[in-house]
């Protein structure tokens, strides 16, 4: 076990996979000689050449598709989109294309593509460096949806990511790269010290479809992804409930048994993300749940979550949800 | 090229025209180049601003009198060439067969190659067994000539339970992974720039391989066409690129898709040589093709070239021309079927003949009824057996997820 | 009134108002000449001529980027997406370009583009011929979301639309065009005598925002629409139960008393639609719902849509929710 | 151009590399190019094949020694050319004041023009009036000539309550109606396609207005970039086409970008002129954004324009180029400084010199201190006060909907 930040973690994940899989390259904006503007592959070119990591030219489409062909032609391409607002010219290769291969062509051709990317507000970056959309794939099928939330959980999903043999869209929480975030912006700790810092240096994979049930209680069940996993946590410490923790970490496939056993425990629901309320992926777990658990629901699963609008630049703190907006939430569920 | 393009209105802005609808004169401006018109540039060492010349004019080897003439003619063997013909043979009357029977519902749609079927034949005649091909619906050609069973294809196209495909796809969509013919897909054009990851994955694993995808005039006004060409500039994969031309795409004339009537120049800026071929001489089309495979033998990465045809017949058997464009339109094409100028050649040179020719056709209709009478024993989009509804619910991923199970479980077969 | 069909009904809306308004221009892929393939745009570049109504490049992400400066810059396009299959190509120029424009440039410039689109199943369209992909705009603020059903309310929505001063994204079921359809693909009617085929001949519009009370009942509200609505209808018929159904005609954004006043009425709730279950519009009725009137609710909220897989070809009726399957739902919601 | 591109590797593919790293020795080829180069075509009549030699070349105006020199000499008159050098050194300042208030927190990011000043200034002053600017980040200059009030640009980069755009976006992404500066997107590239669709809506309205707009030499990899060229290519509507090739995308080398080093020529096969343009020299911008100008008063449409130039700093205030490129890279390129030229050609013409340059400095320098004081009295990013929470739901649409009326309720701010 080292203590990594998450760009640590990322970067031990993929260097492990390249050391042990040459059938994996990398590219992307700015991910080779220079490391990423994120530094996520930072001195993978030097260690493993550059025809393995490599800089694509600026078209997000272009190197999608290439990642696409890579795919079927037996390699296995991690590709990385700058910032996840800049996916969407990679969006018909991705929902069209890479997520219908393997069965529009009745199994003999397949993509096993996984498509890293920068997600999430919090660094002050308004309507295009702040965007959270990951709803935007769960609804295609032969798309798996990750999101990471940890440094740990960061290089086990990444590792199954890459070995898993379908496209998988792999979401990391820009804010949390360097410290899990608690919702206020003046507190930037770092991940030292956290546990879920300490990350095994070699092989390390999370499988997908699993959550991680990050803290346990009885009176409400709480679902979260991403930097919202921090920022609920801090939530439920302020309002002193307990409350069951569920970070979803992969959306699709989703953790039914997980999702199911915990609210049938707890009969209350809060599901919290940062992209805008409507169509988001906590109406997909709003309407499962209650078609899952009817009967045991106490109270209406509440959503906390961005609002239906662009994301904000200098008003960004009043945009993502804050503990005491999931506090209030939690409460809510408490009351009936 | 040079021709004037037609336009409907320039004011304010130009909006382009065909040449002729329904009720006005085709006209096709006359081919004035020549198989002599062009030299072969060494493929080795030829750069992009060698092939200025070609990528401008338009290489051909069968004249107007339908003889092998200039640098580029391939000096094909006879055996060579008559299967050639044979291939693009079979291809029209497969497709004709399987238009009669989209009319009776036994395919619920299909695309015709008419007046292409020299591409993508001669082009997989000149490339390696081991290469990939990355077709539009516009070049099944293709699989012929790497021996695809006739059966299988059949099966494909009537979606029944044989159907390598599991009656997913749209008749026409075929994928034969065998026979390195990657699968089709409905969105135009994004075939093309996916090509440049299939030939990196080759030249990565250090295989002799190269890609070739094809694109329509239409499509290559998709971005997919630029990232193509730019990252086939960036990179030299051991790619080949090709813009099928022929004229229209559905109801839309190459004047109202772009202000410049060549694609094969828009490569040169990109560094990459560029050929402009007859898209009906058989033989300029292979020449093009394993020239273009040459330069992958040196080392050299991609070629971009523009095969300038005429789509003969419907865009697909949902389409009615005539309400777009002269009826007669394709008698004014001053470039010939492409099966007609092969056959006339062969005659000239004493290997064929009109007997050999009527006598093959016989037999490939034989052989392509047989096929057909075969595949539908295993049911037809009319009366089905479709493939099992649980194929709904298979390969979506590798493994089949719970919430992909319980809908199976809930639609119950 | 006149007999129209749902075609007919679309390309009087566009005459209607391209009469009315200089400022309408019309494109897409062969929709100029030909009056498109489905014959929507029929006749109109010879009335208005082809500076008005024109053919553009085969280019959705050009042609949505032309319509963005057309519509910033005084002019209200109105555009067509030949399938809904093929609008990703434009999807950044949409969901990044024209949804946040008015936001981000604090008001200074609008976009009121139109984005007509043909959409849905029940043509045989396979993978890229049947998607209804109306979940993967719900969830970008800035835009409204349409799917007309009728030959009635496809004039009067699409109307609206094209006065909206927000780009509006119009989905269209091609399934529809020529005739309703009930979910038997051996009974194919035309618009013939349906009471929805009286189409007003002049200026007709139905606001943005207001669902359509097809039929009233009081065990169950049904929700749906496009081609769903339908068979829906079909559906209730068949079960015999005493259902609202409501025709959503605007997803974004939706009509909540509609919704709120018929569930708080019948306390079960089915929604139906063709896309996939999984983050489909369906999860935002039912998330939505299950907050709004929780204490209500007397089964849980049924989703009746499209399974998580690609469209099918040849096995497309068992794709499609058929009304079989919505009257199962609905007898289940009858049930507790 | 002709330079040999520089690679890392060739092997299995290429992958190019810069000329240097920050270890190695940075190298430009010299400029051959001279003002007498290149023949000035006629505007209003010129096609694209006219403009080969400009599209391959750089056309030049001010010469090594500071002359304006040859047929693309604009023959500016004494008051504008100051003006002009007034516009760059007033941008150069402000950049290095907003930078400096950057490091403090005042904002929250900050992106500078340096060495790329006389691109939209020369410009746009060589437009007119009503013409539409359709920019990237790296344009903001533009809104000096057309008078842009510097506090309101300044409110903007703050963020505060007085902001335009409310907070909205992050700094350097102006919007500008009244002076025709349509709002700044960070997607890159988008821009460009929809200018097209700006200048058809001024000629479809019949207005004397044309729409100018660039792309950067890496965004042109983009799809937006074809559809722009292409649609401009169809439709030929009043529209400048510029790609802006600062060498560098980030950390990205144009070498890792695409394999054709020349972007101008890329638009000849769509038959669009092109020019190659010294992008560091006021006037040959000035000149070449003039002719096309006038191509558009003659009804000819489009030109397609590459402004060869360098970026001189970082690519934004988060980014440190000493990790990717040399750290005096900047030194060894050929093209010199914008300012410095265009100072030196008016010293030598006798009417500026060092002491006025100084002294406007200065007043500059107090001008932009002053209206930076004046503006974060409206509030800055660190401090606030910040635009009403309430705008997060304005503006949304046109009217705020009953679901986002509901949420601002829920914030209840
Ligand atoms: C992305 C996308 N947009 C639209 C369509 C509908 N469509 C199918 S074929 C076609 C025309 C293609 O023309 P061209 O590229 O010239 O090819 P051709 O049919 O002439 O071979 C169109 C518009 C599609 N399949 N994909
Ligand atoms: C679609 C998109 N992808 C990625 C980015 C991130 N990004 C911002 S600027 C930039 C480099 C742009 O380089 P270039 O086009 O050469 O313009 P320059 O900065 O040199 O002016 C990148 C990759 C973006 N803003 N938009
Ligand atoms: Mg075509
Ligand atoms: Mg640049």
């Amino acid at each position: 076990m080292t203590e990594m930040n998450m760009i640590q973690a990322l970067n031990s994940a993929l260097d492990e996979r390249m050391n042990a899989d040459e059938d994996i390259v990398v590219f992307g904006e700015d991910v080779g000689f220079f490391g990423g503007v994120f530094r996520v592959t930072d001195g993978l070119q030097k260690k493993h050449g550059a025809h393995r990591i490599f800089d694509a030219p600026l078209a997000e489409g272009g190197f999608a598709a290439m990642a696409f062909g890579m795919g079927i032609n037996g390699l296995r391409p991690v590709m990385e989109i700058q910032f996840a607002d800049y996916i969407f010219p990679a969006y018909d290769q991705i929902v069209n294309e890479m997520a219908k291969v393997r069965h529009r062509s009745g199994g003999e051709f397949t993509c096993p593509v996984t498509i890293r990317t920068p997600a999430g507000g919090g660094i002050r970056g308004g309507h295009h460096h702040s965007q959270s959309p990951e709803a935007q794939f769960t609804h295609t099928p032969g798309l798996k949806v990750v999101y990471c939330s940890t440094p740990r959980n960061a290089k086990g999903l990444l590792t199954s990511a890459i070995e898993c043999n379908d496209p998988v869209v792999f979401f990391e929480p820009k804010r949390c790269y360097r410290g899990p975030f608690y919702g206020d912006p003046h507190n930037v700790p770092t991940w030292k010290g956290h546990e879920d810092a300490d990350v095994p240096e070699g092989y390390y994979e999370i499988p997908l479809g699993q959550a991680n049930m990050v803290q346990e209680g009885d009176a409400c069940t709480v679902i979260a992804w991403g930097t919202m996993v921090h920022v609920a946590q801090q939530a439920i410490k302020d309002c002193g409930i307990s409350c069951d923790l569920i970070d979803l970490q992969t959306l699709v496939p989703w953790d039914r048994d997980a999702v199911v056993n915990s609210v049938k425990k707890t009969g209350r629901v809060v599901v919290v993300h940062e992209a805008p309320k409507t169509s988001g992926f906590g109406a997909e777990m709003a309407a499962s749940i209650q078609e899952r658990c009817f009967y045991h629901l106490e109270a209406p699963i509440e959503r906390v979550t961005g609002w239906d609008t662009p994301f904000p630049h200098t008003t960004e703190w009043d945009y993502m949800p804050s503990p005491s907006r999931i506090a209030e939430a939690i409460k809510r569920t408490q009351e009936e | 090229m040079g021709e004037q393009r037609e336009v409907i209105t320039a004011d304010p802005y130009i909006v382009g025209k065909p040449p002729a609808r329904p009720d006005g004169k085709p006209g096709f401006a006359a081919w004035t180049e020549k198989p002599s018109d062009l030299s072969r540039p060494d493929p080795a060492t030829c750069s992009a601003p060698d092939t200025h010349d070609h990528a401008h004019g338009l290489i051909r080897v069968l004249s107007d009198a339908a003889d092998a003439e200039g640098e580029w003619d391939p000096k094909m063997d006879d055996a060579t060439l008559l299967e050639g013909l044979g291939y693009m043979m079979k291809l029209r009357v497969f497709d004709d067969r399987m238009i009669k029977m989209q009319r009776t519902g036994k395919l619920s749609f299909y695309m015709r190659s008419l007046g292409e079927e020299a591409i993508a034949i001669a082009q997989t005649m000149a490339l390696k067994e081991q290469d990939w091909i990355f077709p539009t619906y516009r070049q099944p050609g293709a699989q012929f000539v790497r021996g695809r069973n006739l059966v299988s294809m059949i099966n494909h196209c009537v979606g029944n339970i044989e159907d390598n495909v599991k009656g997913r796809q749209m008749p026409v969509h075929y994928t034969w992974k065998e026979g390195r013919f990657i699968s089709v897909s409905s969105p135009v054009g994004t075939q093309f720039s996916q090509a440049i990851g299939v030939a990196m994955a080759s030249a990565y694993k250090g295989l002799d391989e190269a890609c070739i995808t094809w694109i329509g005039d239409g499509a290559s006004a998709e971005g997919d066409y630029h990232y193509a060409v730019n990252f086939a500039s960036t990179f030299k994969p051991p790619v080949i690129l090709c813009v099928v031309n022929n004229q229209w795409a559905i109801s839309t004339h190459q004047n109202l898709a772009t202000g410049g009537q060549n694609f094969a120049a828009r490569g040169l800026a990109y560094d990459i040589p560029c050929l402009r071929v007859d898209g009906n001489d058989f033989l300029a089309v292979f020449a093009a093709t394993q020239w273009a495979r040459q330069r992958i033998d040196a080392g050299l990465g991609p070629t971009h070239m523009e095969l300038y045809t005429y789509r003969a017949g419907p865009h697909s058997s949902s389409d009615d021309p005539s309400v777009y464009r002269h009826a007669d339109e394709a008698d004014y094409w001053p470039g010939g079927d492409p099966v007609e100028r092969l056959k006339q050649h062969a005659i000239k040179k004493g290997i064929w003949s009109e007997e050999k020719h009527s006598a093959l056709e016989k037999i490939l209709d034989e052989e392509i009824m047989a096929a057909y009478k075969e595949a539908v024993k295993n049911g037809d989009l009319a009366n089905g057996p479709y493939p099992p509804a649980s194929t709904i619910f298979t390969e979506v991923y590798e493994e089949v997820p719970w919430h992909i199970q319980e809908q199976r479980e809930e639609l119950g077969k």
